[in-house]
């Protein structure tokens, strides 16, 4: 039922037949709530109760947080935060879609191994994984790149130590906190971006191949000028949720560390100042800023993305309406 | 609370109703008398849906009047002064209005004989074994007596339709509206609808009926409106409507159907 | 110091702590709000072995801080609830009341002591250690990549050394800032770190349990005392306190418990409140 | 294109009209895709790697993970990890519910504040969240429920010191690591669950509630026999995703600190001994295992109520199909 | 490449197809003159749309041969052999072969024009110029020229599917398949796509129609086939079998549907 409130009773289009004229609009009393009103006064208490707290509790120390909500280490945080966000969703988006590809392939060796990526990935938690990731360098202390198995081929030749590596790094140069955890939440977010584009992929109607092979379009042309768009209408939107999740979850990688990066930044001011109350506090506001804003902007994408369709359809069918109207009506 | 009811046992005088700036229906006359059938016909957007929902204030109208068995629907006037009714009071009211939709809309966690069990046994028309034995009858009656274990989703469209309207008739209604019954259905399970329908009506039920079923309306209908634009811009016997229509939308509008 | 880490593995049995005897002119000092429970609660960051961490049950806290505070606070006739905290969140908590007194190897310094009262109860310095065979020179350590534990003194102490490189014209010390000390010293370990400083009984400790991968580099310096937190309101208890060390002190028990963990090298024997 | 397996020939019906025989099955020779093995062949190697890192690499010592995932403390952890996971879930499933109901009211006030409370608690990143939650002793070192406002009251009447409440605690012995950081958890979780919650009961056609309404079932009625248990098709699959992320959250709660959960426990170890990689070794395989345990049961879940519904339309399609061929065949 | 085609378009050939181990094709046989318009009925299930489905190798055959314009589908055979096509040479028989689904299946996120122009362009059939000259000319005949640049959710079901006419045919198929194009119209919607499928076949398209329409059947079909369980039941020119059903089912169907 429908409890807008009562508009204005339209005027009858000039060019309508004479007849009698529209009666008085209803105002009818309405009914009242009282429980409802009972229950929004509950909240109202509580919520002056939280106002309460936040305006006179002395541990907030306002003037402690804004104080230090702009000074540049806290800046800095925050630019390491968007750049690493940016960062590891690009990474794991282009991985993403390679592992959808992978886990749709036909090949249950490349399906395999995609299944097991997005479990493995998609099943430890990302703090244990970043910690993981920063420990690393334990494993190795030179990254190297070249043939696979050298030593073990060499052996098999009779080479002592034979060795085919192309390039290699010091490990704990390049596998510094930051890029530790960058490649973490980077791989991690790919795993779960694989998943929302292998269900954006699926999720397009299967009729669409179809018309398109029948058309004699091939399966790579099918998949980047049919299926590929559409699947985006459902790639979207998880695609920003993960976004948002990815820019909350830079926080751990205060535990990598990464140490200019927003969450370890407001907890090191708090813990040499020994106000660790003011700092969480504007910390929060930091990342309610920042996850606003992107909110903000899922919002904007997600209807710019409803417009082109859902809506498109509504109107569609209003014009659909007035064109059999008019037909009906000549 | 008897309003000027007469002898109608639906009438619907002046109504407006507009969806936001768009006027939808623009001042609707209408009475049906008890044991009638009323047939709505009109093209797409002409509002005959929404006139229906204003029936058994699904929708609110925004002027005018709609008075069922003489009860004035979703207000309750005195002294000059309309008050809006309480949930409960134009839930009592629905109960004695039955509709059917073009979707069904049957519970679909619900058997059949549990869809149609519902609504009694919540308001307590009678004890349970009583309403199963009414709802039986029911079922019987629109020839699903061996589908009343079944979920909705494993019958037909023809009987999901047939028990949507066992639904709304297991609660008594003086009134059944209908609309558009049969037009989600495949052209084959159509006639089975209508011959429920057909027998309904038969049997005395007041009925408002949307649909573009022509020979429905011919041979059951007592009259006929045809809807454009939110208004009635012809009424009459179906026979005659049908075999000579006045207005030029209707005659356009019948020369594509038929 | 120097350490002996064999001994924290047959050192569970803290049942030889309690059995130290309360005395009476000493529990009198005890302020009467936090006499009344009989109890202390106390903040502490269980992951710096070996002065506080949480034994192989996973439940007790362990250390000599823990041994020691045990045996002052049973002279006062209290017992003590022991409340793993983030480091960084104790003298906070301290302050906001949420626990009576921290002890966590706090280290006495101009900052805390403007904030909370403290008791001085041992005298640690700053340890370098490194992998051996690979000594550091810590006066020269410009251009190396260092591990530390945040929120620490050693965090200052590498930041000016840091400052002085880039003073002087040389490449800055990559400061690796580590959550716990156990993550610190397992970057050096695996040599993703060139050295690690920390307080010298955990130095020690980490040079002992990691069966040589490790030596201790250059001397103990900065040497400072250790300090139990209490707010400032406290003063009372921070008195108490003071005595009640004085008096194991005295009788003995502080060493033997310093000499049990072998960190009987920065035994003190003048406590003093805000020394 | 389908592409399975060509499977043999039908035998006709025995009742049939005789005909000619059916002809030999087709077995064709199947196309080759070279490209498709060689990447196969990549993946098979880049496995072997891992592997080989597995097995060889001195820093797992596997030994020292097998030795430690089943002492007492870590299966302590374990417990509490469970126990955690569920109580959150279960304070978070109530309360998401309250806060659904508020957010769908028509009164403004409760649905701004439920507003506030999701976007609050899903704008803030969790570990922030803990972390503050373990530091709420800072605020008082007393809760206490009682009239709120009271000495504001009191003092409106002259009264000085006015107190009205009934019940309080001492901060600190209720709020516990354990007890904060459950708190923080259910509360958290409680505001996915409305925005689940919620997104369910949207979801439900509105056919459904006019069809209820037109019966003349009251609202609540229509919300509780009608709308609810068909939300909850929308609403299960996502709860099932939110369990498995709360499972892996409650490493979290190793920094409110909870200290006998997890993932504090394998980290303690690790500080202990000096053994780090292979205690993040055993946290991941602990943790594969327990969210292993929750995607399978999920999967069960998911199936059943798959069953209840889109299945059984395909067997009603099957049945209809029949029914309408014996029909057209008698 | 030439297999036994004589003067047939089409000849399909003892073709069995199962769905896992459901027959759903039990022997098929049909073949199709140039020019020729085969309209196919039958109950639902009864594995008209997989039997279309089969001759453009959307569903690959159990058993049996189908052939196109002399061209075996979906296989070489050589020495006795089969082998499978490489789906490049799948795509360009099937380029010979248009298709229109009960569903429409129009792109959604491209234009009316592009729709059209799609399929050419990616496969070079020519400049875009000469292609979007075609592709004009031939909205042009399906009689929406004034809609090219609307999206498919902006117009009618009857102008979506003239739509997938008109791209079907912009690559010059010499055989068309037609998939119940009009049953998910709206009534008064079907008779403009049917007006297009009757021009089609005035110019001599070569059509496989699988419809309900019988009075399409009647007027355009020159033969029709009536299928049940994977079988042709009856087959002869509409006019006669619609008239005059010999067998049992035939005639309950017609009973249903006339
Ligand atoms: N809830 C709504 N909000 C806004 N506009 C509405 C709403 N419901 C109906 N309308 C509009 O009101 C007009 C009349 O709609 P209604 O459904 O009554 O027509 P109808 O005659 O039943 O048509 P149809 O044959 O398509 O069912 C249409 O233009 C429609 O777009
Ligand atoms: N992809 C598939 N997998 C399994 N079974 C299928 C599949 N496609 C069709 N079938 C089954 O094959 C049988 C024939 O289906 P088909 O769609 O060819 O019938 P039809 O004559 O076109 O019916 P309709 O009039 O309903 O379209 C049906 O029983 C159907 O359930
Ligand atoms: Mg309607
Ligand atoms: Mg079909």
């Amino acid at each position: 039922m429908s409890n807008q409130a009562t508009p204005p009773v339209p005027d009858p289009p000039p060019d309508s037949p004479p007849e009698r004229a529209a009666p008085e609009a209803i105002r009818a009393i309405p009914v009242r709530h009282p429980g409802r009103w009972l229950a929004a006064g509950g909240v109202a208490v509580l919520a002056a109760m939280f106002a309460h707290v936040l305006l006179t509790n002395e541990a907030f120390q306002w003037s402690f947080v804004f104080e230090n909500l702009f000074t540049p280490p806290i800046l800095r945080g925050v630019r390491t935060v968007v750049v690493i966000t940016l960062l590891a969703m690009a990474i794991g988006i282009t991985l993403g879609i390679v592992v959808a590809m992978m886990r749709l392939s036909a090949n249950p060796l490349l399906s395999g191994a995609a299944w097991f990526y997005t479990w493995f990935f998609r099943a430890v938690p990302r703090i244990v994984l970043l910690v993981l990731f920063g420990n690393l360098g334990i494993l190795w202390d030179r990254l190297e790149f070249g043939l696979p198995f050298d030593r073990q081929i060499g052996a098999l030749f009779g080479i002592q130590d034979f060795q085919a590596r192309i390039f290699g790094f010091d490990a704990r140069t390049v596998l510094t906190g930051f890029v530790a955890g960058l490649l973490g939440l980077a791989l991690s977010e790919a795993a779960y971006m694989a998943e929302i584009v292998r269900a954006g992929i699926l999720s397009v109607d299967p009729g669409q191949s179809e018309a398109a092979a029948a058309l004699g379009l091939s399966r790579p042309q099918t998949l980047r000028r049919v299926v590929l768009p559409q699947a985006m209408r459902a790639i979207i939107p998880p695609t920003g949720n993960e976004l948002i999740a990815l820019l909350k979850d830079t926080a751990l990688l205060a535990y990598v560390p990464v140490t200019n990066e927003l969450w370890f930044q407001t907890q090191a001011i708090g813990a040499r100042t020994f106000r660790i109350f003011p700092m969480l506090v504007a910390a929060c506001m930091w990342y309610l800023f920042l996850t606003s804003v992107l909110m903000v902007l899922q919002n904007f994408v997600e209807r710019y993305f409803a417009r082109g369709y859902g809506a498109a359809r509504d109107r569609a069918r209003v014009r659909l309406r007035s064109f059999t109207r008019g037909q009906g009506g000549a | 609370m008897t309003g000027a009811a007469g002898d109608y046992l639906v009438r619907i005088e002046q109504v407006h109703k507009s969806f936001g700036h768009t006027p939808v229906l623009n001042g609707v006359d209408l009475t049906v008398r008890p044991g009638e059938v009323t047939v709505v016909l009109g093209p797409s957007g002409s509002g005959k849906s929404t006139l229906l929902r204003c029936v058994n204030h699904l929708e609110k109208i925004n002027a005018g009047r709609i008075w069922v068995d003489g009860e004035l629907i979703g207000y309750r006037e005195r002294r000059g002064k309309l008050y809006e009714l309480r949930e409960r009071e134009v839930a009592a009211q629905r109960r004695a209005i039955g509709m059917v939709f073009q979707q069904f809309n049957l519970f679909p966690h619900m058997t059949v004989l549990e869809n149609v069990m519902e609504a009694p046994v919540r308001l307590r028309q009678g004890s349970k074994s009583a309403i199963r034995d009414r709802a039986m009858a029911l079922l019987d009656r629109v020839g699903l007596a061996d589908k009343v274990d079944s979920y909705p989703a494993h019958i037909s469209g023809g009987q999901q339709q047939r028990v949507a309207i066992a639904r709304a008739l297991a609660m008594r209604p003086k009134l059944m509206l209908f609309d558009e019954p049969t037009s989600a259905l495949d052209p084959e399970l159509v006639g089975e609808v209508l011959d429920v329908m057909k027998g309904l009506a038969q049997d005395g039920m007041t009925m408002i009926v949307v649909t573009h079923e022509i020979g429905f309306a011919r041979e059951v209908g007592d009259a006929l409106i045809f809807m454009d634009e939110g208004r009635i811009v012809e009424a009459g016997p179906p026979r005659e409507v049908l075999a000579n229509p006045q207005h030029e939308r209707t005659k356009s509008f019948l020369a594509k159907v038929l | 110091g120097c350490g002996n880490g064999d001994d924290n593995n047959n050192d569970n049995d803290n049942g030889d702590t309690p059995t130290i005897e309360a005395d009476p002119d000493l529990a009198e000092l005890v302020p009467d709000d936090i006499a009344a429970d009989g109890q202390l609660s106390v903040g502490v960051d269980a992951t710096y072995p070996p002065n506080e961490y949480l034994a192989e049950d996973g439940q007790t806290v362990e250390g000599f801080d823990v041994d020691l505070f045990d045996a002052v606070a049973a002279k006062l006739g209290l017992t003590v609830e022991w409340s793993p905290a983030p480091f960084g969140a104790i003298i906070p908590g301290v302050e906001s009341g949420e626990y009576e007194v921290g002890v966590s190897s706090f280290t006495i310094n101009e900052e805390r002591l403007t904030e909370v009262d403290m008791v001085s109860y041992f005298n640690a310095g700053t340890q370098w250690a490194a992998p051996a065979g690979e000594p550091v020179d810590p006066d020269n350590a410009c251009g190396l990549r260092i591990a530390v534990q945040r929120d620490t003194v050693q965090v200052d102490d590498i930041t000016e050394r840091s400052e002085q490189c880039e003073a002087d014209g040389e490449s800055a010390i990559t400061i690796e800032q580590f959550q716990g000390q156990d993550l610190a010293t397992a970057s050096v370990v695996s040599g993703q770190n060139d050295a690690m400083l920390a307080d010298s009984p955990v130095s020690a400790y980490a040079v002992a349990q990691t069966d040589g991968a490790l030596e201790l580099v250059g001397e103990i310096y900065d040497a400072a005392p250790y300090g139990y937190v209490v707010n400032q309101d406290q003063s009372q208890l921070a008195e108490a306190l003071q005595a009640g060390l004085q008096a194991i002190i005295d009788d003995g028990t502080y060493l033997d418990i310093l000499t049990e963990w072998g960190v009987e090298g920065g035994a003190i024997d003048d406590p003093a409140v805000n020394p």
